[in-house]
């Protein structure tokens, strides 16, 4: 049984992970603003190579020597993108790539926003500090 | 007395003035006259043994492989030399002691005197001529020293490096002219040398010995046209002058010549050199004499002009000529202390040495004045006075040579060269002590005491003596010019005496003495046409070449290392490019044994990739935080080369070394300016492409050249995966090569890692104690900052994360031996766990929380690793001797205990510490003070703003499960 | 006592049982002993990292979580075949990217990052910063006609849940 | 295949080289860096190349890659992340109390010699 | 390769092919920037993609033993993104 | 099985650790380790050195592995000789070091000293090329870190220049380890002399190129021009007793040569026949040139010694080149002369500092303790410049005597004897200036609060003078040092002892067998 039908499964999350790492790929290219761009592989890579890891895992028992291991790096990657993704939104916040975001309802600003008094003067540009949307 | 204490007392001397010299001045020279007196008896105890003929010998072996030997001879010549040396110098002693001031430094002037002593006594009795050599250039040094001594005077310092300069000049070529000549003759020993005439005239290398020989008799007898030092030698106090110009120094080149006149004299070579040599100094010294003013210029030039003559004696390789010569340099050295001893007594009373501030001390200092001019006349060659004999002899001698075909030559110039000498002895005569008393001089001359007068006017006497009676000096000197004749030629039959019939010389002496005379009668004409005359100064071209030199030195010395890295580093490329060019084209080559491996589309990208991210770099490598970007992907790239090529270890390895350099990397970039400035030109950049490109290309070959060849024999690796399992307890074959068949490497490799985080943290520790600390605490951010230091995501991402990889590491660590992993690679997971908690709550909080002393970390995991290689000798075996053995505890399945593993804890924990020092360093360096400092892992936790659920303290006192 | 015991012990239940279950896969190997292994490794790593945690997340529903996690799970399959779809076949000029605020209910940092972090897992929207107090979120849509309905949406479907999880 | 790794050391070492001749520390630094990926791929290529056989004893398998130089390139990997660190570190300490991150040291004793007189 | 079915083989490179693709496209990407934040997110992806290389050549190899240098990039791979944003926003990555 | 072997790299590689663990904040402390470690050292190097001295091989087989499988390390009268020479310096510079007080003006330097101490001598033991490296790395990293000890802008920025040059150099050992092991597939050396006959004279490219590349990394340690680059600033801006430590650094590189050159390469293998013969010597006798050119050229006395320390290596780097027996051993003759001598006038260098604002040969007021001062640097200018009776006269006699053997004697004598001269006037003219012009100069009055200019510290003076005795001692028995190092070139033009020890001595496995051999014998 996981003999025949084994590989058809690894062959079809194989397709399915380089499908979506080859979106990943071009959204990342195709994408033409900054915060959009962030969508494509934050999400789309980190389920194709979840794909694939599974592959693997699949491609293990069939091979006879089972394999856990896959499901920890997939574990791995799903809990570390928004942490990643939520670092590189900030820095396009914080470097001004995008448009300008409402204010928040309830507190003063973005916390990207909210620089410390001792932080605010640097060397070129004081104005930068203050987010020029508002 | 045994030849060695002969020439080890003065050096052993030497050592006492300088000991004495709290002990007053009176001890010093007393101390110093008593040395030296005692090697005087010493030298007397020898003169029976020398006068029967016999040569005293004494030898020690000192480099016998070398042929450099401690044997001492002492032969007529010998024994003359040192007679006189130690005989003035007693003089000198006593002289000297009553000379200086009571500013100068006795002691010192003392200890010079007496290293300079034995320095030549030794050069006389060396019968090594390499131990010659070490005598020879200890008197350059030590009378370098005697003509620096009064440092505070430009004259005597530059004298002093003139003298050495010159001399030393001469003693290097004479080393080479002497390892030749006993590389000739098959030894250095002065007696077989001697033996050897034939071998070593007929040798091809005779004229290369004899030149660089001569060059050094030459420059140290200030034979022309290195004659220039001498007068500006002068700087030395008086005393010095004296001694280095009448039985000493100078002296020493011509002991040389006459010392290897048996060997090298004889030939058309030696004759031309030395006679003209000999000649132009004799008659250029006379006439510069003439013209001097200064009373110890005056007599250093005639004392030039006398070793010219004594020269050129040597250089006609007559036996009669040798007699000549050493009776002179007998006379010469007894006129010529006297005459300087008077100068002093001048210069010491009436302050000043200028012959034309002089005139009329005859009236006022007697007895300086018959001593000076019994002396003088000596030297101008008057009869009943020694100088006379000699000179008359060398007139003879001078009327037989004939030099270039020409033979009035030598007798005319020998001639004209007595007479300017004459001419000068009668103004040094009348300009000083004749005429009119003056009431201007600096200081109003009297007679010195008899400590002053004493030792010239006993040296006077014996001119005198000697003069009337020449038959008394006779006797010693046959027996010194037998001993330099060696047998080599007979000896002349020649009788001392003062009248020897109306011979050519005779007239000539006579033409000298009264041509002298009517030159001093025009001599005011003749100064004013000599002043008007141009003339190159040896001193200033001296001093322009030596200076030219020099700045040469420095341009091409700055010029060359000019502080520019950049250019250092080229130079450091072409020089490997080119030598490893040329061991490629000389070797030979034959077709590859290996077949080429096909590359599969997934190896093109993997190298595509690594293509473009390494051009991309190099294209922007000024925009530093991109820069580093793309050097993180290279290593990815080449991460994942090593995973594809079988080396899962070395990607691990490679990625978390990299991961941690980038992260210090960053940490400085914080500090550093953000992008690289354009500063090299086109020209430069254009260059540096080339090298880099022929690098790259020379790499290329040389890879690709080993990739497809086999290793001569099988590599020891074979026996590596043999006994991986059966000798070091593991599958991992790297794992163990690294903790068992080379952990040695591996100890070192640690202590690398630990030495660096040390060096980190001491330099931090400096740059915060320093002035750059101010500079750190004002800095300013080069770039606007965002706000949330510690994004609370972060932080509590974490919190979990931080523990999964700490257990990652550990079983990371406890995997190495047999699956891929190891104490290294899970130090610096681990480290990265840390890191990541710095990253998140910052450094304040995270160490303020768990402060691991990160230089104990290091010291134990050293200390672990280097115990668990001590463990071994505890059942004999050598260091890192790994044992292990196979344990089951239920209910774990069985594991391997190996003492491999004990060692790569060590790894571990050097590892893990050296990565924190160097971070937390680095942190260290960021602390700004206006930062405040927050209590709270996260700048942003809605939490706090609430009630909270539980008492503050509740975290450990809630009886609540969760 | 017992349970103060306990607190010392096991200042991270969850962590505790995280590690174990880590060891295990780690190890490829669902024995007794790795899990015993496991569960020491469990104890060991968060007593000495307990300071970097000071206070844990309290009323935690375990079972709640895992039904969440669940659907996060299935959101983020169908989401990303929808991203993946609007990346290949959306011309840029078509998308509607917007911003979203999200004003926050939920309080414990824990329970803000996991719908933060779901929020990013799930359909064209990304968690981009949580507002200088920490009481609003910003999300940023990939392609979003109506932003408040994205808003509502993700209150409705995680917020909630999250509060029930965290109560 | 061979090719590809030869030219990839190659283009290593001539990026890293020129790198190396920049004026800055920062350029330098990443140009060593550069030169030590592409030495330490050299010395593990001087156990050629092998596709698939990692040198982990296994039942049964025969062919392993050399791990010898495996283990010669991690320890100059180790050495020479030590090297960078510290060099880093000096090079900083250097920018810090100059303001000048050039690694090219004009010599700037104002005091020129004035010749020995 | 170790044995398996053809058409398993034909789609192991095709995966190979497209996530070598992908890792051009975000070179690209990270080259042409424009900004920083562009770049670590491309960055980003091409870690991400490694592993998913990484996994590819232990299937085509049979090996498992490329299961840790996988789980080292993922851990490593977050790190050096957070430490790039934090050194964009911050400047000093560890205050 | 005795360890004595290895002691000389463990101890000091386990006190540095236990210094840095116990003793971080005690500088007294550290200062009695320190020295007691070091004087422990020169007894077991003592007692290796006479151990050696009858021509025993000593081997010590790391780990119990066999050579070439595993890490050995071997003694012979050449490493022996030169772990006793480093002892013994390292004694005297550390005395120096604790009696200027410069040990305590950053931290940790005793430690960094005793890691330096455990790289220079491992480098001297190994019996294996990587371990050879690993050694390099470890004296390097220290060394860098003892370069920048106590900091300052000038030292930190010459500091970045050495540590740059010296990572080429590192990445240049590594490409020619790799070539070694690629043509070869051993590392250990005496394996390496056996293989190397082995190689295909119709293939011959690999085994020259790695031999190059090993005799360039090595160039580089020895300061051979021009790959000498790295040494002027840094040993000038080094701490003084720092640069004199390192005097023995650049002898690493030149025994490194005569090592592999005459176990491994030796002029007689035909296929790496003519590499090092076309090149070495005009480099060493350009080293030599520059070298004293610098002399007189430096406007700084620290520059001043370091041209100095270069031209001595040309010295070295000559006699080497001409690899004759009776050229080795000049060599050696002349690399213990120049490492005390270097080492002695970098001492006093900093003993000239004393109430010095700097070290430029300009006018400055008198020194502190000047005339003590002045006679040392006299001595060891003269020990340096070559010039008798010190040793220096002696190797320079030595070396001249074996040019005799080269076709290029010409060539050496000219240079030897014109870069004495150069060197003779820079060391006159400098010393000149710095303790004699001086004197002219009126000392400007101290201000308020100014403290008057301390002379250095009488044990800074034992420790100079300690060198300088040295020197003497080592001229007075010059037959006995000279001897020693005659046959110490013979047993390296002999190595056939020197291999089969190192190869046939059986290890760990293969022991076992060996005895279960003789067993199944019986
Ligand atoms: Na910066
Ligand atoms: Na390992």
């Amino acid at each position: 049984m996981m003999e025949t039908i084994g590989p058809a499964l690894v062959a079809i999350c194989l397709l399915i992970g380089a499908i979506f790492t080859l979106v990943a790929g071009i959204g990342l290219l195709k994408l033409n603003d900054s915060m959009t761009r962030l969508h494509a592989p934050t999400k789309v890579g980190t389920v194709g190579v979840g794909a694939m890891l599974l592959a693997s895992m699949i491609h293990s028992f069939v091979l006879g020597h089972e394999s856990y291991h896959e499901l920890l790096i997939m574990a791995f990657l799903f809990v570390t993108a928004p942490i990643s993704a939520n670092f590189i939104a900030k820095v396009q916040l914080h470097k001004r790539n995008c448009d300008a975001p409402p204010l928040p309802p309830r507190d003063d600003t973005w916390s990207t926003y909210d620089v410390p008094e001792f932080d605010r003067h640097h060397e070129e540009l004081e104005e930068f500090s203050e987010p020029k949307a508002n | 007395m045994s030849l060695f204490l002969l020439v080890a007392l003065p050096f052993l001397g030497a050592l006492l003035p300088g000991l004495m010299n709290s002990a007053g001045r009176q001890a010093c020279a007393g101390v110093t006259f008593t040395v030296t007196l005692a090697a005087f008896i010493g030298l007397l105890t020898n003169l029976p043994a020398v006068w029967a003929g016999e040569v005293v010998t004494a030898r020690a072996l000192w480099l016998p492989e070398l042929g450099l030997n401690f044997t001492l001879m002492l032969d007529g010549l010998g024994f003359f030399f040192a007679f006189l040396i130690l005989g003035i110098g007693l003089l000198i002693i006593a002289y000297g002691r009553a000379y200086l001031s009571r500013d100068d430094n006795m002691g010192e002037f003392f200890t010079y005197l007496l290293l300079f002593q034995g320095a030549m006594v030794g050069i006389v009795m060396s019968d090594n001529i390499l131990l010659l050599l070490v005598f020879w250039e200890l008197t350059s040094l030590s009378s370098f020293l005697l003509i620096g001594y009064w440092k505070h005077l430009p004259e005597g310092r530059q004298g002093a490096r003139m003298a050495l300069t010159v001399t030393g000049m001469g003693g290097l070529a004479m080393i080479g002219g002497m390892l030749i000549l006993g590389q000739i003759a098959g030894s250095y020993d002065l007696s077989v040398i001697l033996q050897n005439r034939e071998l070593i005239q007929e040798s091809p290398l005779y004229l290369p010995a004899l030149i660089l020989i001569l060059l050094g008799c030459f420059t140290k007898s200030a034979q022309f046209p290195f004659h220039f030092w001498l007068p500006h030698a002068m700087a030395a106090p008086t005393p010095v002058s004296a001694y280095l110009h009448s039985a000493t120094m100078v002296k020493a080149g011509i002991f040389l010549m006459a010392r290897l006149w048996p060997v090298l004299s004889g030939t058309p070579e030696w004759f031309m050199i030395v006679t003209t040599a000999g000649l132009i100094t004799m008659v250029l010294g006379a006439v510069i004499a003439l013209f001097k003013h200064d009373l110890k210029a005056l007599l250093a030039f005639s004392t030039v002009s006398h070793l010219g003559l004594i020269t050129m004696l040597l250089g006609t390789g007559t036996a009669f000529g040798v007699l000549a010569a050493m009776f002179h340099i007998l006379n010469h050295a007894m006129f010529k202390a006297a005459l300087f001893m008077s100068a002093g007594i001048v210069d010491h009373e009436a302050k000043t040495r200028d012959i034309r501030l002089l005139g009329g001390l005859r009236k006022l200092m007697p007895i300086t004045f018959v001593i000076a001019t019994l002396a003088a006349l000596s030297m101008a060659g008057i009869p009943f006075l020694n100088g006379f004999l000699s000179k008359e002899m060398m007139l003879k001698e001078a009327d037989y040579t004939v030099l270039y075909g020409t033979p009035w030559l030598v007798a005319g110039l020998a001639t004209l060269g007595s007479l300017f000498s004459a001419a000068y002895c009668f103004r040094f005569i009348s300009h000083t002590f004749l005429g009119e008393v003056r009431d201007d001089y600096p200081a109003k001359p009297h007679d010195p005491p008899s400590g002053m007068w004493l030792p010239p006017a006993i040296l006077v006497s014996l001119v005198v003596i000697i003069g009337c009676a020449p038959f008394l000096a006779e006797p010693t000197i046959y027996k010194v010019t037998e001993a330099v004749l060696a047998g080599v030629k007979e000896t002349p039959d020649y009788h001392f005496k003062l009248w020897h019939g109306l011979v050519p010389a005779l007239f000539m002496s006579m033409i000298a003495v009264v041509g002298g005379f009517l030159l001093l009668m025009v001599f005011k004409p003749l100064l004013k046409t000599w002043e008007n005359t141009p003339r190159p100064e040896a001193k200033v071209i001296f001093e322009a070449l030596i200076e030219a030199i020099a700045s040469l030195a420095r341009t091409t010395t700055h010029g060359l290392h000019n502080g520019a890295f950049s250019r250092y580093g080229a130079v450091f490329s072409v020089a490997v490019i080119g030598a490893s060019y040329y061991a490629w084209t000389t070797g030979t080559l034959s077709s590859p044994t290996r077949k080429m491996q096909t590359a599969e589309p997934v190896m093109w990208a993997g190298w595509l990739m690594l293509v473009a991210a390494t051009g991309a770099l190099v294209f922007f490598h000024r925009n530093r935080l991109l820069a580093l970007v793309l050097i993180g992907i290279v290593g990815l790239m080449v991460s994942v080369g090593f995973v594809f090529f079988s080396a899962p270890d070395l990607a691990m390895t490679q990625l978390t070394v990299e991961v941690v350099t980038i992260i210090l990397l960053l940490l400085a970039l914080n500090f550093l300016p953000n992008r690289t400035p354009k500063e090299s030109s086109v020209l430069l950049r254009t260059r540096d492409g080339i090298i880099a490109v022929a690098g790259g290309l020379a790499a290329t070959a040389m890879a690709y050249h080993f990739l497809l060849r086999d290793a001569v024999a099988t590599p020891i690796s074979e026996f590596h995966l043999a006994n991986s399992y059966k000798g070091g307890g593991g599958t991992n074959v790297v794992n163990v090569i690294l903790v068992d068949f080379r952990g040695f490497d591996t100890f070192g490799e640690i202590i690398v890692l630990g030495i660096a985080a040390l060096l980190i943290y001491a330099l931090t520790e400096t740059l915060l104690n320093s002035s750059v600390r101010a500079k750190l605490l004002n800095r300013k951010p080069d770039q606007p900052r965002a706000g949330d230091m510690h994004p609370t995501m972060m932080v509590v991402l974490t919190r979990v994360m931080m523990p999964v990889v700490l257990l990652v590491g550990f079983y990371i660590f406890l995997r190495g031996h047999n699956e891929p992993g190891g104490g290294f690679i899970s130090g610096l997971v681990v480290s990265i766990a840390v890191v990541m908690q710095y990253m998140a709550s910052g450094f304040n909080w995270t160490t303020s929380r768990l402060r691991y002393p990160y230089h104990g970390v290091i010291g134990a995991g050293v200390l672990i690793a280097g115990l668990t290689g001590i463990g071994s000798w505890f059942v004999a075996k050598p260091f890192l001797t790994s044992d292990f053995t196979y344990v089951r505890i239920p209910p774990f399945q069985e594991f391997e205990l190996a003492t491999a593993a004990l060692f790569d804890l060590g790894v571990f924990l050097a590892v893990v510490g050296a990565v924190m020092l160097s971070l937390e360093s680095f942190s260290r360096l960021a602390y700004r003070p206006g930062a405040e400092q927050s209590d709270h892992p996260m700048d942003i936790d809605p939490s706090r703003d609430d009630p909270p659920p539980l008492p503050p303290k509740a975290g450990r006192v809630s009886t609540e499960g969760a | 006592m017992l349970s103060k015991a306990y607190r010392w012990l096991l200042p991270h239940p969850f962590l505790t049982l995280l590690l174990a279950v880590v060891w295990t896969l780690l190890q490829n190997d669902i024995s007794a002993g790795m899990i015993v292994f496991g569960l020491i490794l469990g104890i060991i790593i968060p007593l000495l990292t307990q300071l970097w945690w000071p206070d844990r997340p309290h009323g935690l529903n375990l079972g709640k979580f895992i039904s969440y996690a669940l659907l996060v799970m299935w959101d983020i399959l169908v989401a990303n075949v929808q991203v993946a779809w609007i990346v290949l076949t959306k011309p840029n000029s078509k998308l509607k990217p917007a911003w979203v605020v999200v004003p926050l209910e939920l309080r414990q940092p824990e329970a803000i990052t996991i719908l933060a972090g779901t929020i990013t897992l799930t359909p064209g929207t990304v968690s981009a910063d949580l507002s200088s107090e920490g009481h609003s979120l910003l999300v940023h849509a990939l392609d979003a006609e109506d932003p408040d309905a994205v808003r509502d949406e993700i209150k409705s479907r995680y917020e909630a849940r999250l509060l029930e999880i965290f109560k | 295949m061979e090719l590809l790794v030869a030219t990839a050391i190659g283009i290593m070492t001539a990026a890293g080289l020129y790198l190396v001749m920049r004026l800055r520390s920062f350029p330098v630094i990443l140009g060593i860096a550069l030169l030590t990926y592409a030495v330490n791929v050299f010395l593990f290529a001087s156990g050629r190349l092998s596709v698939g056989a990692p040198p982990i004893l296994r039942d049964g398998v025969e062919v392993y890659a050399d791990p010898l130089p495996q283990a010669l390139v991690l320890t100059a990997i180790v050495i020479s992340f030590g090297m960078t660190a510290v060099v880093v570190m000096i090079a900083l300490g250097a920018y810090l109390g100059s303001s000048d991150d050039s690694v090219n040291d004009a010599e700037t004793d104002e005091d020129e010699t004035e010749g020995a007189t | 390769m170790s044995e398996m079915p053809a058409f398993l083989e034909y789609t192991l490179i095709f995966t190979f092919v497209v996530v070598a693709l992908s890792q051009i496209m975000a070179m690209i990407r990270l080259v042409i920037g424009p900004d920083t934040g562009d770049r670590i997110l491309a960055l980003d992806t091409m870690v991400v993609n490694a592993i998913g290389l990484i996994v590819l050549l232990g299937i085509a190899q049979g090996i498992q033993i490329y299961f840790e240098v996988s789980l080292i990039i993922a851990m490593l791979g977050f790190v050096s993104t957070v430490a790039y944003a934090r050194f964009v926003l911050r400047g000093d990555i560890i205050e | 099985m005795t360890h004595w072997l290895i002691a000389p790299v463990i101890l000091p590689a386990m006190l540095a650790p236990f210094i840095v663990l116990a003793a971080r904040y005690h500088i007294g402390i550290q200062r009695v380790f320190s020295v007691a470690g070091v004087l422990m050292q020169i007894a077991i190097a003592l007692g290796l050195a006479w151990q050696a001295s009858d021509g025993t091989v000593t081997l010590y087989q790391l780990g119990d592995w066999a050579a070439p499988f595993g890490i050995v390390l071997v003694g012979d009268r050449l490493s022996t000789l030169m772990v006793l020479l480093t002892a013994t310096l390292a004694l005297f510079v550390l005395l120096y070091a604790i009696g200027s007080g410069w040990d305590n003006r950053g931290r940790h330097f005793h430690a960094l000293y005793q890691f330096q101490l455990m790289g220079i001598m491992g480098a001297f033991l190994t019996g294996d090329l990587f371990n050879l490296f690993v050694f390099f790395e470890v004296l390097l990293i220290a060394s860098y870190g003892l370069m920048i000890h106590a900091g300052g802008k000038a030292r930190l920025k010459a500091g970045v220049q050495y540590v740059l040059f010296n990572l080429l150099g590192s990445t240049l050992f590594l490409f020619a380890l790799g070539a070694i092991y690629a043509e070869t597939g051993t590392l250990n050396m005496a394996d390496l002399a056996e293989r190397v006959a082995l190689v295909d004279p119709s293939e011959t490219v690999g085994i020259r190129l790695a031999a190059t590349l090993l005799l360039l990394v090595f160039a580089i340690k020895a300061a051979l021009v021009p790959l000498h680059f790295w040494l002027p600033s840094s040993y000038a801006e080094a701490p003084a007793p720092v640069a004199a430590l390192f005097a023995i650094m650049t002898k690493v590189g030149a025994y490194a040569i005569i090592r592999v050159y005459t176990l491994v390469f030796s002029p007689e293998v035909e296929v790496t026949a003519g590499l090092h013969g076309t090149w070495l010597l005009p480099a060493a006798l350009v080293s030599l040139a520059i070298g004293m050119i610098g002399v007189l050229g430096a406007k700084k006395l620290d520059r001043l010694v370091a041209y100095s320390v270069i031209g001595s290596m040309g010295m070295v780097m000559v006699a080497i080149s001409i690899f004759t027996q009776v050229s080795i051993s000049a060599a050696l003759y002349y690399i213990v002369h120049s490492t005390l001598a270097g080492a002695a006038l970098f001492l006093i260098a900093d003993l000239t500092r004393a109430g010095r604002a700097h070290l430029n040969l300009t006018l400055a007021p008198p020194i502190a303790g000047a005339a003590l001062t002045s006679a040392m640097f006299f001595v060891a200018a003269i020990a340096m410049a070559g010039l008798p009776p010190l040793s220096g006269f002696l190797g320079k006699l030595m070396l001249l005597n074996a040019a005799f053997e080269t076709p290029a004697m010409a060539w050496v004598f000219a240079v030897v004897l014109i870069s004495s001269l150069i060197s003779v006037v820079g060391f006159a003219r400098a010393g000149s200036v710095m303790y004699w012009k001086a004197k002219s100069v009126e000392p400007e009055p101290l201000q308020d609060g100014q403290e008057a200019p301390e002379a250095p510290s009488i044990l800074s003076y034992v420790s100079v003078g300690g060198l300088i005795g040295m020197l003497a001692l080592y001229t007075a028995f010059a037959g006995y040092t000279h001897d020693y190092m005659t046959a110490t070139s013979k047993q390296l033009f002999a190595p056939e002892p020197y291999i089969s020890t190192v190869v046939d001595t059986p290890g760990k496995l293969t022991r076992d067998k060996v005895t279960k051999e003789a067993k199944d014998a019986e």
